[in-house]
């Protein structure tokens, strides 16, 4: 199997950034009928490697040979031709179109001279279907949570009769379910013979599919391994480029050690609900405590969320804060009273991204305090620099703008942002989506550590061990309602799914 | 007379001066005294807008349509809808090009041209200083009837004498922040200016701040000679800042209404009647200025 | 380094394109730079066009903020208009003539005039604000309707007459110097102090660069985007007052149907010429007001050459691209570096 | 509420604008005698015929995501040169029309190329435009001219009669025209639907692999080829070529678009709004000529207000459909089982 041509290949690609080399001396092979994970660190140069190869960016030096012809890509449009389909990380779709026409644009089925809708729309539908969607395709893509997004983006891409398929973090706010059904149609479209390269950070993905893996450092080729010759602590280690103790990635005794649930709790929602969004819901969020939101995808966990924080107004119930009642009616009121809410969404709710990391990290704080208590730059320099060693950010400056960084260091920064108002109360929505392995484990930490200086935290994440993980209480919501509340420390995954299974009968 | 009342429909140019805006109170209190249901419709200096209020004046059957027309081209198929509507049209301010005289039945109002000519005229008769004379020009609004015409009557006149020439000419629109703004310009760029020429009253009080303010005494060192007569260039002449105004009549409404019953009544008016407009010079600015409707 | 530097700061092309336009005017009337003294005044050409452009330069203040939160005012022509009737109403329009002798009345006093077109000014403005803030508007469409509605409101108050203002202290604000200097420029330079002081030492500028590259993400901050914004389009409504008033002042009377026609157009092109994306997000005053200083010698230069006034428009548009080719960053890499990437790109 | 399930939420915007054009026209047809006849409704069209053309290059534009402000210029700039050719050169209409939308053509190429090529913001670079086409005007004469051309006569006067009091002028039909091959053009073609997509997302449109460069530079070429279009309208129209002609028409052009729901952050607008958009300005217009009473000020006052009563009352029925989005846009309600609208997604999750 090795000794195949392989279809694609690079090599001693160089690529570097105004202040960053992100590529040196990369090579990369990819064979037909295999599914090949690209691993890294976040800012490792992943997600570069795939624009160099698909004409986004252009190459300083290096090579590209594809089925034995080289080539020098200039466009998107020219690599699609060329038989390579791409889904890049962050969803990159057109909001405003229909589902469809994401998934055909460019592509059209044309009939008597014109684009022929019907076929289209049933087209996709098929073509949805195959990863068991199934929703209105006529309405844009903007009407559907990101999830929705990110599996058009895979339909799209999957549409194309491509020898090589490329997927940046295809599957970063996926649930499992759905990652299992993506894995189901790419282990028929490998058996086709076509190439996938693959990026994830979910170690457990990447075994479950590739077979060989590539693994990037700091801009470096580190190496290619057979996913079965490489242990996923050796896969670890080769990543982060240390040994690391594996004992931390377990879920550890004593995590949960039991925190006494004595006195008021710090928010108390009562019957809190909107028309059409959220069924009433009672919710206490403790101080020192995590709460874990658990459901599945649509189970209205970012609904309570927005309402929890002022973004949307309830028209029932109330909330109490340190026991007096409080009207939450706008995020500016929610962060005054020390609250704070790291949305799903990064691209177009978190970052503003031609604004500086510094600019984006003090951004918070200095809302709380309002237009005229400035803070002065030389201390708004110091406290993001202090954020950025105390969170790993990979940045060379604190000045960049942050919409160069990558995925998982902007959100990083987006943590920052919240840490520095100093919350009382921290709301995480998918707080490590597109974070790496050993990222994440710090993100985890750090909930836990801020947690016992008192912080009280709503942790939603679609990974449920991660929720159980550092959850002292887990409220499980399902169909926008809230159906129980279950112990952290008592409860795994098949509990939760119990419960929300139960329910349904 | 029992019968319903007479309606007239109006298509004013707009409210862009002083001038404009006395032609319009004059149209419509003549309208008032004369019992004539008035429809008057304003155009934003616009000719799409003056076609499309004539369009609904036809639509709301009108006894007699009149306007101003803003250019005099361009009239040709609204106004045989109108006479195919048996409606007859009067022309205000200017009259306009057409092979067909009998789309409308008769223009009144004054002649830019004439005033143009009047100007060079008074500037060849009471011009007193030697050798040659340098003239600035301020235009008004490019391409505008007014601009274009009273510009031809002054070069045709001042032609006459060699003497005179134009060394300098610029638009100002029409208004006074223009009128300074060019003159400041002018009075950098040019040494010698003897005469200033302006198209309007308007730009001409502005370009007397700029002279004023360049250390030089309007009126004096150099002449000035301006068209309309509104009330400004009477306070300025009076202050002996300004020579002369060509005036350029827009109290025309008694006028008009009486020619919009006799067109109803069907009887024959000659193609062009002439208001009565004079010229002021300096000297008779403070006999004039309280007789000044405008 | 320290060159090269200053060969990628925002507002060097700017500059470069000014400094070639003072030159062109230079080149065809040799007494561009000469200033004198006349009457304890500085008097030139340059400070004509200092003098000149000071209400562009204030309403392309308000304007860039304005444009920062991806917004448009396309009223602000209007808002001049409409602050220059008032004050001119207010302060006074009567010339009396009582035994051959003419004295002038004003009938309130001035301070109150100007404080009740400044505050006419702001309602204009916060007008705007409350449609695209509070309604939801389109600002283009909402400061349309100001735009078309405002010079009505502008006639009605001096029921279509040229106001002629008889008061000489009122004069002072555009005629009038200061050391030397057109007092006008004080005012510029005061506007733009308290909005450097507003936009570097408070979080002013910050929230309007958040608010107008990512509301959203902006509000989920914490930030109040729409009374932002309100107040960003009231302001802009009392530069353009401000700048109403000095035009006023300037030529001694209010004319409700031609102050500041066409100004909405300059001041946006004043703000891009400067550096600011019109998208929205970073901006600068500094370059704004360099933005406007470039239309006015351009303008001045049109003026002092001799153009026939045929091809003003002509010369201007040249220029205007000539501009925007300078400050090409895609064109000067296509020229300094030898690969041509016309593909595309982002 | 139970209505709106059955129309695509997409078309809400249009029906409301249109049902507010109806209300506004029957507010005409209450008020004035004459108001509610056929031919009112066909002098919105004769009358506005140019200003549609206009209209719709301009929606493509704005779609796009850019602006023009060049559009009246050009249409200027038509009427001088067909009426400069004519009358002074002898030349045949059927040789000035095809130059003269060449001419618009590649006035919008050239916008196009330095928009898209050399990075320059659409505002000034039209803006340039505008003043650059404004000012050919003059070069060719300042004063405006007629045309006598028994051709452009003809064209001109042409009325199709549509019963027997009611008619409308050619450029009605070519409006209407031009709307159908805009309406085509937007949603059945590629070229639409990259336009769209520019709008939506520029960034993804390039990773989606679209040919962004070209379509950008078409769009802008499009609206110019509309300008162009629109001016011989106008020529005939007016029967003359004049340099103040449709002075300030880009502003119309994109309140016309903007009114009839295009997003002028792009991505979101189409044609036939553009069409209830012009018919709305028209009507505003008819008003307040049928009217009759107004000053020239409070004529400005009476546009602002209707202009402005209309949009704020777009907006407010908007916004409470907003409020209801949820249940506009997907099947789950508030009131239904929940049981029932339950996604299919996760639906064989525990089987
Ligand atoms: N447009 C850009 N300008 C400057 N630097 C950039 C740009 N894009 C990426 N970089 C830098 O290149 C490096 C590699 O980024 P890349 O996005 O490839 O990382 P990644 O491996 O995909 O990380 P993640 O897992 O977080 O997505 C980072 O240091 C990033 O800051
Ligand atoms: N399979 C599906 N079919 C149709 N609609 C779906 C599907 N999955 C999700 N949705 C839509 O997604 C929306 C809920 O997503 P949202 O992200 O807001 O909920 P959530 O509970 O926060 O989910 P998440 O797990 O992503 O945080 C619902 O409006 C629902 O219409
Ligand atoms: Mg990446
Ligand atoms: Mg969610």
């Amino acid at each position: 199997m090795t000794e195949q041509q392989a279809i694609l290949q690079m090599q001693g690609i160089h690529k570097r950034f105004p202040g960053v080399v992100a590529l040196k001396n990369v090579g990369l092979r990819l064979f037909p009928g295999e599914v090949h994970a690209l691993m890294g660190q976040n800012g490792a140069g992943k997600s570069t490697l795939i624009k160099v190869l698909t004409g986004v960016e252009s190459i300083d030096s290096g090579d590209i040979i594809l089925s034995g012809k080289p080539i020098r890509p200039h466009s998107v449009f020219e690599v699609q031709e060329l038989g390579i389909s791409t889904v890049y990380q962050e969803v990159n779709l057109c909001p405003n179109l229909s589902v469809a026409e994401n998934i055909f644009i460019g592509r059209f089925p044309f009939r008597f001279g014109r684009i022929d809708w019907k076929t289209m729309q049933s087209k996709a539908r098929t073509g949805l279907a195959a990863l068991n969607i199934d929703i209105d395709v006529s309405l844009p893509l903007s009407s559907y949570p990101v999830a929705i997004q990110q599996m058009v983006a895979i339909a799209r891409a999957l549409s194309t009769e491509a020898q090589v398929l490329i997927l940046d973090e295809p599957t970063s706010s996926l649930d499992e379910d759905e990652v299992e059904r993506l894995f189901d149609v790419l282990r028929r479209l490998k058996a086709k013979g076509i190439a996938i390269l693959f990026v994830t950070h979910f170690l457990d993905q990447t075994y479950a599919i590739s077979d060989r893996i590539t693994v990037l450092r700091n801009g470096e080729f580190e190496g290619e391994y057979l996913a079965k010759d490489l242990s996923r602590m050796q896969l670890i280690n080769k990543m982060v480029g240390r040994e690391v103790d594996e004992s931390s990635f377990a879920r550890q005794a004593g995590d949960h050690a039991d925190k006494a649930q004595t006195g008021e709790p710090f928010l108390a929602a009562n019957h809190l609900g909107r028309a059409g969004m959220l069924r009433p819901i009672d919710l206490s969020v403790y101080s020192g405590q995590v709460l874990g939101l658990g459901g599945l995808l649509g189970s209205g966990r970012t609904e309570t969320a927005h309402l929890l924080f002022g973004i949307d107004h309830p028209d029932s119930g109330s909330t109490k804060i340190n026991g007096i009642p409080v009207k939450l009616n706008s995020p500016r009121k929610a962060v005054r009273l020390g609250l704070a809410f790291c949305p799903e969404d990064r691209k177009t709710e978190g970052i503003i991204a031609e604004l500086s990391i510094r600019e984006n990290i003090i951004l918070a704080l200095q809302a709380r305090r309002g237009i005229f208590h400035f803070i002065p730059v030389s201390k708004q320099r110091q406290i993001a620099e202090e954020y950025i060693r105390q969170l790993g950010i990979k940045t060379s400056d604190a000045e960049k703008p942050i919409g160069q960084l990558s995925g998982g260091n902007q959100q990083k920064v987006l943590l920052a942002r919240w840490l520095a108002t100093e919350p009382k109360m921290l709301i995480l929505d998918e707080p490590t989506r597109g974070i790496d392995v050993a990222a994440k484990l710090e993100i985890m930490e750090l909930v836990k550590t801020q947690c016992c200086k008192g912080l009280a935290i709503v942790f939603i994440s679609s990974e449920m061990s991660e929720v159980l993980r550092v959850s002292d209480r887990i409220a499980v919501l399902r169909d926008r309602e809230k159906i129980g509340e279950l112990d952290g420390a008592s409860s795994d995954e098949q509990s939760v799914f119990c419960m929300i299974a139960g329910s349904e009968a | 007379a029992a019968d319903k009342k007479l309606t007239f429909g109006f298509a004013q140019v707009g409210a862009e001066s002083e001038w404009r805006t006395a032609n319009t109170a004059s149209i419509k209190s003549a309208a008032k005294e004369a019992g004539i249901d008035l429809k008057f419709s304003d155009a934003q200096q616009k000719q799409e807008n003056q076609i499309k209020a004539i369009r609904s004046f036809i639509a709301q059957k009108v006894d007699v349509i009149g306007f101003a027309p803003v250019v005099t081209t361009g009239w040709d198929t609204v106004l045989k809808e109108a006479k195919a509507a048996k409606i007859p049209v009067v022309l205000t301010d200017r009259s306009i090009e057409t092979k067909d005289d009998s789309l409308y039945v008769t223009t009144i109002g004054s002649d830019f041209t004439e005033e143009g000519r009047k100007a060079g005229h008074w500037l060849l008769d009471n011009y007193k200083g030697q050798g040659d004379v340098n003239i600035v020009e301020l235009q008004g609004t490019v391409g505008s009837a007014p601009a274009i015409e009273r510009q031809k009557g002054f070069l045709e006149v001042i032609k006459a004498d060699p003497r005179f020439k134009v060394i300098r000419s610029q638009t100002g629109d029409f208004t006074r922040a223009k009128g300074k703004e060019v003159m400041e310009a002018f009075l950098k760029a040019e040494p010698n200016i003897n005469v200033l020429f302006s198209h309007n009253d308007d730009m001409a009080i502005g370009a007397i701040q700029a002279i004023e303010a360049a250390g030089k005494k309007p009126g004096k060192d150099i002449i000035i000679v301006s068209v309309d007569g509104v009330k400004g260039a009477f306070e300025a002449m009076m202050a002996g800042k300004m020579n002369v105004t060509v005036e350029c009549n827009p109290l025309l409404g008694a006028q008009l209404m009486d020619i919009v019953k006799q067109v109803k009544a069907g009887k024959p008016l000659p193609k062009r009647i002439n208001t009565k407009e004079g010229i002021f010079p300096m000297e008779s600015a403070a006999k004039e200025f309280p007789s000044r409707k405008y | 380094m320290r060159l090269k530097n200053c060969f990628h700061h925002h507002l060097f092309w700017p500059c470069i394109t000014l400094v070639l336009l003072c030159l062109t005017n230079f080149f065809f009337n040799h007494g561009f730079f000469d200033i004198e003294v006349r009457n304890g005044a500085l008097y030139g050409s340059v400070i004509d066009v200092l003098n000149r452009a000071a209400p562009l330069m204030l309403v392309s203040l308000g304007m860039t903020l304005v444009i920062a939160t991806r917004g448009i005012d396309v009223s602000v022509g209007a808002t001049v208009a409409i602050a220059g009737a008032v004050v001119a109403v207010m302060i006074g329009g009567t010339l009396v003539i009582k035994d051959g002798v003419q004295s002038y009345v004003a009938n309130f006093p001035m301070p109150l005039a100007i404080i009740a077109a400044l505050g006419v000014a702001l309602l204009c403005g916060l007008w705007n604000g409350a449609l695209v803030a509070g309604a939801g508007m389109q600002p283009i469409i909402a400061t349309l309707i100001l735009m078309v509605a405002g010079r009505g409101v502008a006639q009605l108050i001096t029921e279509g007459q040229i106001v002629t203002i008889y008061y000489e202290p009122f004069f002072f604000i555009g005629n009038g110097f200061l050391f030397g200097l057109p007092f006008a420029l004080y005012i510029v330079l005061a506007v733009l102090l308290i909005l450097l002081y507003l936009t570097q030492r408070t979080s002013l500028g910050l929230f309007i660069q958040a608010v107008g590259l990512n509301p959203t993400a902006a509000r989920f901050s914490g930030i109040s985007a729409r009374a932002l914004v309100l107040w960003v389009y009231g302001f802009c409504g009392v530069t353009a007052g401000v700048a109403g008033l000095v035009i006023t002042s300037n030529v001694k009377s209010a004319d409700g149907n031609n102050a500041g026609l066409a100004m909405e157009l300059d001041a946006i092109l004043a703000v891009a010429l400067g550096g600011t994306s019109l998208d929205g997000g970073r901006f600068s005053l500094i370059g704004s007001l360099i933005g406007a200083l470039i239309i006015q010698t351009l303008t001045y230069a049109i003026y002092s050459l001799g153009v026939p006034p045929e091809i003003n428009l002509v010369v201007k548009a040249l220029v205007v691209f000539t501009v925007c080719l300078i400050q090409s960053e895609r064109l000067r890499s296509m020229l300094f570096t030898p690969a041509i990437h016309l593909e595309e790109k982002s | 509420m139970s209505l709106m399930r059955y129309v695509n939420p997409r078309s809400i915007p249009l029906i409301v604008t249109t049902t507010l054009f109806v209300a506004l026209f029957g507010f005409g047809a209450v008020s004035y005698d004459a108001f509610l006849s056929p031919q009112v409704f066909m002098n919105l069209l004769i009358d506005n015929g140019f200003l549609l053309v206009v209209a719709i290059g301009m929606t493509f534009v704005i779609v796009a995501g850019g602006i023009d402000l060049s559009v009246g210029s050009i249409v200027a700039l038509t009427t001088m040169v067909s009426a400069s050719l004519v009358q002074h050169h002898h030349w045949s209409i059927w040789a000035i029309i095809p130059l003269v939308l060449l001419m618009g053509c590649a006035f919008g190429l050239l916008h196009g190329v330095l928009i898209q090529v050399f990075r320059m913001q659409p505002f000034i670079v039209t803006l340039g435009g505008m003043f650059l086409a404004r000012g050919l005007c003059y070069v060719i004469s300042i004063d405006s001219i007629s045309i006598t051309d028994p051709a452009y006569t003809a064209l001109s006067e042409y009325r199709l009669m549509l019963g027997s009091e009611t008619f409308i002028s050619l450029s009605g039909i070519v409006a209407l025209g031009t709307l159908l091959v805009a309406i085509y053009l937007a949603h059945y073609t590629r070229f639409g639907r990259t336009v769209y997509a520019i709008g939506g997302n520029e960034r993804s449109a390039l990773l989606m692999g679209l040919p962004v460069a070209r379509t950008k530079i078409l769009v802008y070429t499009l609206s110019g080829f509309c300008s162009a279009l629109g001016g011989i309208l106008v020529t005939l129209y007016m029967l003359s070529g004049y340099g103040l002609h449709a002075l300030g028409m880009e502003l119309d052009a994109i309140a016309a678009a903007v009114i009839g729901g295009t997003l002028l952050t792009g991505g979101v607008g189409n044609v036939v709004g553009t069409l209830i958009g012009v018919l709305i300005l028209g009507v505003i217009q008819s008003l307040i000529a049928f009217n009759g009473n107004l000053s020239s000020w409070w004529t400005r006052i009476a546009i602002g207000l209707l202009l402005f009563l209309f949009c704020l009352l777009q907006r407010i029925i908007e916004r409470s459909r907003l409020g209801h989005k949820e249940t506009a846009v997907s099947p789950r309600g508030s009131s239904p089982a929940p049981e029932k609208s339950k996604p299919h997604l996760w639906a064989s999750m525990h089987s």
